[in-house]
């Protein structure tokens, strides 16, 4: 960005071991780039369980009947593979990660403002994971209620739905305190002359992010509470023997939920807005209409919850109110696609892999949101809610949006952090591979979700077959590509090239310091003059 | 940092507050018991936000402290409350 | 960390942040509130009748002095009266175990009437009665564990003030402490009208 | 746009429809035209083609041309998807009721004459309401056909009502979550010509179970218990689902618990009596209390005779 960036002499954040060994000194340092590598393990390890439970799933549904599992087991499965992919993965994965590891960089910080805040987020991460993944084998058997919980059927079950609900809790608290460092960060440790506008886009969507996960997540804190209070004291808020209003409960927990996926996608989309500036060698297009949709999007999405409830039974006056906010915070994330692909126009583009990421993702992603203006319609909803289609959608957008971004973003910043260069033509094989399967698997759901199959099925009729024999091995096609591309990584971290400081060409900060960084990362805070995306 | 000059408020003023929130504590409980209906309700949580009002601005120093702190519990509290109404929305429309 | 330059402004930044979560951890609560009265209007009427306004009154004002006494000792600490701010901050904690105290005497008084979530008394007495007196004891349960951390907290301000850990140039964390406290205080200011004062 | 049905298999298909193939042509036009955008500049302006980017920092003009359209086809898109559902809001007056009652994990269906079936039963051009009753925890009513589908929420009874176009079968789902056999929760609804559904519900015998009096009384317990949906949460195997089997437990004693307070009690025909009308009163250990529901109403004294014998039958 400017020359008052020095590329330090200084030993590497991951030679730099604080005088501890092994293990320790990655569970004791407080350095945002080890613990953002940290969530990296972690978030990986969770994942891997959870894609063997989405397959598991996928082999069950290749024919009507039972043929791999029975009932209970599949419902169990959808459930946890719902949670652990949701307040394990994509809640926590973008931000958690590269959040952590670039957010101190991108403002010229030498780290975020609550440095043992942050570890004990992460420690607290664990302890609730391991909460969640422990009741798929404690007593009563895995928790079969839907990651939504709804009651009634919440309180009646008798599988292990507290260590689950427990653990959702305590990973909330993970997230409200990574929200609140990062906002504290943002506000007061911006290099001198970074202000708000000349921040790059990664960092304003953290920022919005970070608010929802602040205001959003105590809702659903409190909505556990109360159920754990429900099945521990009795007390009968949702319980309609007892006067309670299930309902209610459904509002409470989207009151939280709904915010919740927007705060899986603003980072992605964050990470988009990085990478096809870069690979295209071009400032970005509209800078100030990006960052404002960004906050429109948080602000907007935090009253639309009632989309996922229109069958419910709600008042017609709140279907009218939803339906219409769900169509208007569909808007900033238009202009985000408008602005990305406009930025392309006479760029110079270089396509490596993370820019075949950031252009699958915007495609994935428009099928994603453009069937959520299907299912954000009264009439269309009340015909295709609670089917495949919501399915579809919701894994096209959750999963074709963050988890593209996440793997282009991967990419990416993989010389920052690494210091090395994975394999570029193993990993366009893989991305290959897996956007093809990709398409497979979730392409028929939303067929099957017009003809009318019901979601949580874990048997259909005869009638739904075909469309599910060519998802469930979309599923086997896209795990190989993704076992090519994760393969490649792991290898790459050790064994691939030596990177330089900039291989992309990159002009944010995190390209004017070495790969991969010192532990201080500058050696002197570097002042900025320049807006942010400046090429010439 | 430079910028902090911190803002000492006086022991008068601030038992000066707590009088007066003592009196409204005793008024709103006042107004309930001679039952207004309604009103009584909604006089009573008026002076629970007027209690609240003290509390932040001098008790909790927002009046003193830079604006951004000010900006951000007001827009709190301003969406606290449109997600009862829009809550309400439901349940008083169904 | 100490090696870092020191932000109050960040570290107050932080406190306030947490407490809108907090804020919003008792919002949804309020919004359960706000439902079930709306949907059994009498009923919580007449069982708001069950509770002592008596003691309920005594307990606010016991709370609001000890808000003002925790701003004082902040005032104190500014003015470097070290025996003075440590005194308020002892008064604060014993105002708060009044105040539990109290609070133990009026929920065993309902447990003695057979008004306790689950009980069989509660049950007969119809819907509106179960989910009043559940959110009774859910929210003032939820407080009285705040004023429990807030307690905790606030002993460790004490030591820090008596060890001069903080001191009349760097007693940010005494003023988020008292923030921390003011927000409990804040909560219970809006729970006394909508559960006693509902007549 | 999609063939599941018949056009007209109800009133509301036409207006649903509509909705579902604007929002959708609005939506292919932009996802075919933006991806092709795309893929048109990255192969124009390749690095190799184009090796000196032009810069340009946006457009006003621009941004207000895609921030003004899309905000007029969006609320294009929620009118007619309003318009689609409105109709479905106010069931008319003179409309035939029906009640569903939906409990784990079946439907029934209760007719004005205090007819009850496992399927719907409807008369075609003629409006029908649906008062909609679910006793244990939360279903969902839907008829793919039909484009109707509305949740059933216990202590809540909600209403949803359709005129159906064309006599047939179609499908009738459980769509909301409901526990071990969700997936099993469907059956069907029939559409019958007026003068035909008029015969049909003047029977009011044939509803009752197929009991056939030249069966044993255990089998014709067997067949009680097969018609109200029993034996999806109990056994006759001996192995525990939701509910205990009922092998092995003619006899003997068991551990309960009543009021709260654990005692053992011997199972008699008292007891299964009890199970049956308040199952809730004593709680077999290491099952869930109110999972089961009373079947008072449901089954009568002499059914539950026969259920008897069939329990006595499995242990012999
Ligand atoms: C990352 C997560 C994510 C994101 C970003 C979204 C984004 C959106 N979602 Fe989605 N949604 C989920 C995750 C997500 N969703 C999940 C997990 C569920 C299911 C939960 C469960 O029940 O288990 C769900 C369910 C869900 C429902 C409830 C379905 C049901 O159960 O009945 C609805 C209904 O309105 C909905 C709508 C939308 C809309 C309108 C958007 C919009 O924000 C999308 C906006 C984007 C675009 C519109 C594309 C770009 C636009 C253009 C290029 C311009 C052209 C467009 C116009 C003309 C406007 N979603
Ligand atoms: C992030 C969210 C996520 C992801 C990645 C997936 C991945 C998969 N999902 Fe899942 N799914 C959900 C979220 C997700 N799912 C949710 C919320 C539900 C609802 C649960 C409920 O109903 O309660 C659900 C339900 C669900 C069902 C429906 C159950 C039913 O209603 O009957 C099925 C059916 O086959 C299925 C299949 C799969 C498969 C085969 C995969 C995978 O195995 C595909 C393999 C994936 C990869 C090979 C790599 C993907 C990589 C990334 C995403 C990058 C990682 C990102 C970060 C670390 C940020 N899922
Ligand atoms: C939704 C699940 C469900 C359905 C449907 C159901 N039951 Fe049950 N049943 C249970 C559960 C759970 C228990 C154990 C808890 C209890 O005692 O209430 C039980 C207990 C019983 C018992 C006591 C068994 C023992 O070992 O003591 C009998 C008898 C019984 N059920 C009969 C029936 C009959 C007859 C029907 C149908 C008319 C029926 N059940 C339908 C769930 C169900
Ligand atoms: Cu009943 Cu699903
Ligand atoms: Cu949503």
């Amino acid at each position: 960005m400017s020359e008052t960036v020095k590329q330090g002499a200084h030993k590497s954040y991951l030679e730099e071991t604080g005088g501890r060994k092994g293990i320790f000194k990655w569970i004791l340092s407080t350095d945002h780039k080890r613990i953002g590598l940290l969530y990296l393990y972690s978030i990986m390890t969770w994942f891997v369980i959870g894609v063997a439970l989405g397959i598991m799933m996928k082999l069950e549904l290749i024919a009507p009947g039972k043929t791999i599992m029975g009932a209970q087991a599949y419902n169990a499965t959808f459930t946890v593979h719902g949670v652990i992919m949701i307040f394990l993965i994509v809640i926590p994965g973008l931000p958690a990660v590269f959040g952590n590891f670039l957010l101190p960089i991108q403002i010229g910080a030498k780290d975020v403002a609550f440095p043992k805040l942050n570890l004990f987020s992460w420690y607290i991460y664990v302890a609730g994971s391991i909460l969640v993944v422990a009741s798929l084998f404690a007593g009563g058997g895995p928790p079969d209620t839907g990651w939504t919980f709804y009651a009634p059927y919440s309180f009646k079950t008798g599988t292990n739905m507290l260590p689950a609900v427990v653990g959702a809790f305590v990973l909330g608290f993970s997230s409200i305190l990574t929200g609140l460092n990062f906002l504290v960060t943002i506000h007061r440790l911006r290099a001198p002359g970074m202000t708000f506008m000349k921040m790059p886009v990664f960092p304003w969507t953290l920022y919005g992010t970070a608010w929802i996960q602040l205001l959003a997540t105590p809702i659903v804190g409190i909505t556990l509470l109360m159920v754990l209070g429900e099945r521990i004291f009795n007390i009968g808020f949702f319980d309609p023997a007892k006067g309670g209003d299930p309902i209610l409960y459904q509002h409470l927990f989207w009151i939280y939920s709904h915010p919740a996926v927007y705060i899986m996608i603003l980072p992605a989309m964050g990470a988009i807005s990085e990478i096809i500036p870069t690979f295209s060698r071009k400032t970005i297009f509209g800078y100030r209409f990006i960052v404002i949709s960004t906050l429109a999007i948080a602000f907007v999405g935090y009253f639309v919850w009632g989309h996922h409830m229109f069958t419910s039974g709600m008042s017609g006056t709140a279907l009218f109110t939803f339906s219409i906010l769900t169509f208007i915070v569909a808007i900033p994330s238009a202009i985000k696609v408008f602005n990305w692909v406009a930025t392309m126009h006479q760029g110079s583009i270089l396509l490596k892999t993370p820019f075949m990421w950031a252009a699958s993702f915007i495609f994935v992603f428009l099928i994603g949101g453009l069937t959520g203006l299907v299912l954000g319609a009264l009439a269309t909803n009340v015909h295709v809610h609670d089917t495949a289609f919501v399915v579809g959608h919701f894994h096209f957008i959750v999963f074709g949006g963050t988890g593209f971004a996440f793997f282009g973003a991967v990419h990416y910043w993989f010389p920052k952090i690494y210091g090395r260069m994975y394999d570029e033509s193993w990993a366009k094989t893989g991305w290959l591979i897996f956007f093809i399967g990709y398409l497979a698997l979730y392409g028929p759901m939303l067929y099957l979700g017009i003809k009318g199959m019901p979601r949580r099925y874990f048997d259909y009729l005869p009638e739904y077959h075909g469309p599910n024999i060519l998802s469930s091995l979309g599923a086997l096609v896209m795990v190989s590509g993704f076992l090519i591309i994760l393969i490649n990584l792991i290898r790459s971290a050790r064994h691939g090239e030596k990177a330089e400081a900039n291989p992309w060409g990159g002009t944010n900060l995190e390209w004017q310091i070495s790969s991969p960084p010192s532990l201080e990362n500058f050696d002197e805070i570097p002042t900025i003059d320049k807006a942010t995306y400046k090429y010439d | 940092m430079a910028e902090e000059k911190h803002h000492i408020i006086s022991y008068q003023k601030l038992l000066g507050v707590l009088g007066i929130l003592i009196v409204l504590t005793l008024l709103s409980v006042a107004i309930t018991e001679i039952e207004l209906s309604r009103w009584a309700t909604i006089a009573a949580l008026l002076i629970a936000g007027i209690k609240s009002t003290f509390v932040l601005l001098i008790f909790m120093h927002l009046r003193f402290d830079q604006r951004i702190f000010r900006v951000m519990v007001g827009l709190i509290i301003a969406l606290v409350l449109v997600v009862i109404f829009i809550t309400m929305l439901d349940f008083m429309f169904r | 960390m100490s090696q870092v330059h020191r932000d109050d402004i960040g570290s107050k930044m932080g406190m306030w942040l947490f407490i809108f979560t907090e804020l919003l951890l008792f919002g949804g609560l309020f919004i359960t509130y706000a439902v079930y009265r709306y949907l059994h209007p009498e009923a919580f009427h007449l069982a708001s009748q069950e509770l002592d306004v008596p003691i309920g009154t005594i307990n606010t004002i016991i709370l609001l002095i000890s808000s003002a006494t925790i701003a004082m000792s902040v005032t104190a600490i500014q003015q470097k009266k070290k025996k003075l701010s440590l005194g308020l901050i002892a008064a604060t904690i014993i105002l708060a175990a009044v105040f539990l105290v109290n609070k133990y005497f009026e929920w065993g008084a309902k447990f003695d009437h057979g008004i306790f979530p689950g009980s069989e008394y509660l049950d007969q007495l119809g819907y509106g009665d179960v989910l009043f007196f559940g959110l009774y004891f859910f929210m003032t349960g939820l407080h009285a564990f705040h004023i429990i951390i807030g307690m905790v907290v606030l002993g460790f301000m004490y030591v820090y003030v008596k060890n001069d850990r903080l001191t009349h140039d760097n007693f940010q964390l005494l003023e988020n402490g008292g923030l921390y406290w003011h927000l409990v205080d804040l909560i219970w200011i809006f729970l006394f009208p909508l559960f006693y004062l509902i007549a | 746009m999609y063939d599941i049905s018949p056009e007209n298999a109800s009133n509301f298909v036409a207006g649903v429809d509509l909705a579902f193939v604007i929002i959708l042509g609005v939506s292919v036009f932009f996802l075919v035209a933006i991806t092709g955008v795309m893929i048109y500049f990255i192969r124009k302006y390749r690095r190799d083609k184009h090796p000196k980017a032009i810069q340009n920092e946006g457009s006003l003009k621009l941004e207000l041309i895609w921030t003004i359209i899309p905000l007029l086809l969006v609320l294009v898109m929620f009118y007619f998807g309003w318009m689609g559902w409105k109709p479905m809001k106010t069931p008319p007056e003179d409309a035939m009721k029906v009640t569903a009652i939906a409990r784990m994990w079946n439907f029934k269906f209760e007719y004005e004459n205090g007819k009850l079936t496992d399927s719907l039963y409807v008369p075609v051009n003629q409006p029908v309401v649906l008062d909609l009753k679910a006793l244990d925890v939360l279903h969902s009513l839907y008829i793919p056909a039909f484009r109707v589908k509305e949740d059933m929420v216990p202590g809540n009874i909600k209403q949803m009502w359709f005129i159906p176009g064309q006599v047939g079968s179609y499908d009738l789902f459980c769509t909301e979550y409901c526990g071990l056999d969700h997936s099993y929760m469907y059956t069907g609804v029939r559409v019958m010509a007026e003068e035909e559904f008029a015969e049909w519900m003047k029977d009011t015998t044939a509803t009752a179970p197929a009991v056939d009096e030249s069966m044993t009384p255990a089998q014709q317990g067997f067949e009680i218990l097969k018609s109200n949906g029993c034996n999806a949460c109990h056994s006759s195997d001996g192995s525990k689902l939701v509910g205990p089997s009922y092998r092995g437990i003619w006899g003997e004693t068991q551990e309960v618990t009543t009021a709260g307070e654990k005692r053992e009690i011997t199972v008699d025909e008292e007891y299964i009596r009890r199970s049956i009308y308040d199952p809730n009163a004593d709680i077999v250990d290491g099952f869930n209390k109110g999972l089961m529901l009373s079947y008072e109403g449901l089954v009568t004294e002499e059914e539950i005779d026969l259920i008897i014998e069939y329990i006595k039958s499995l242990d012999e």
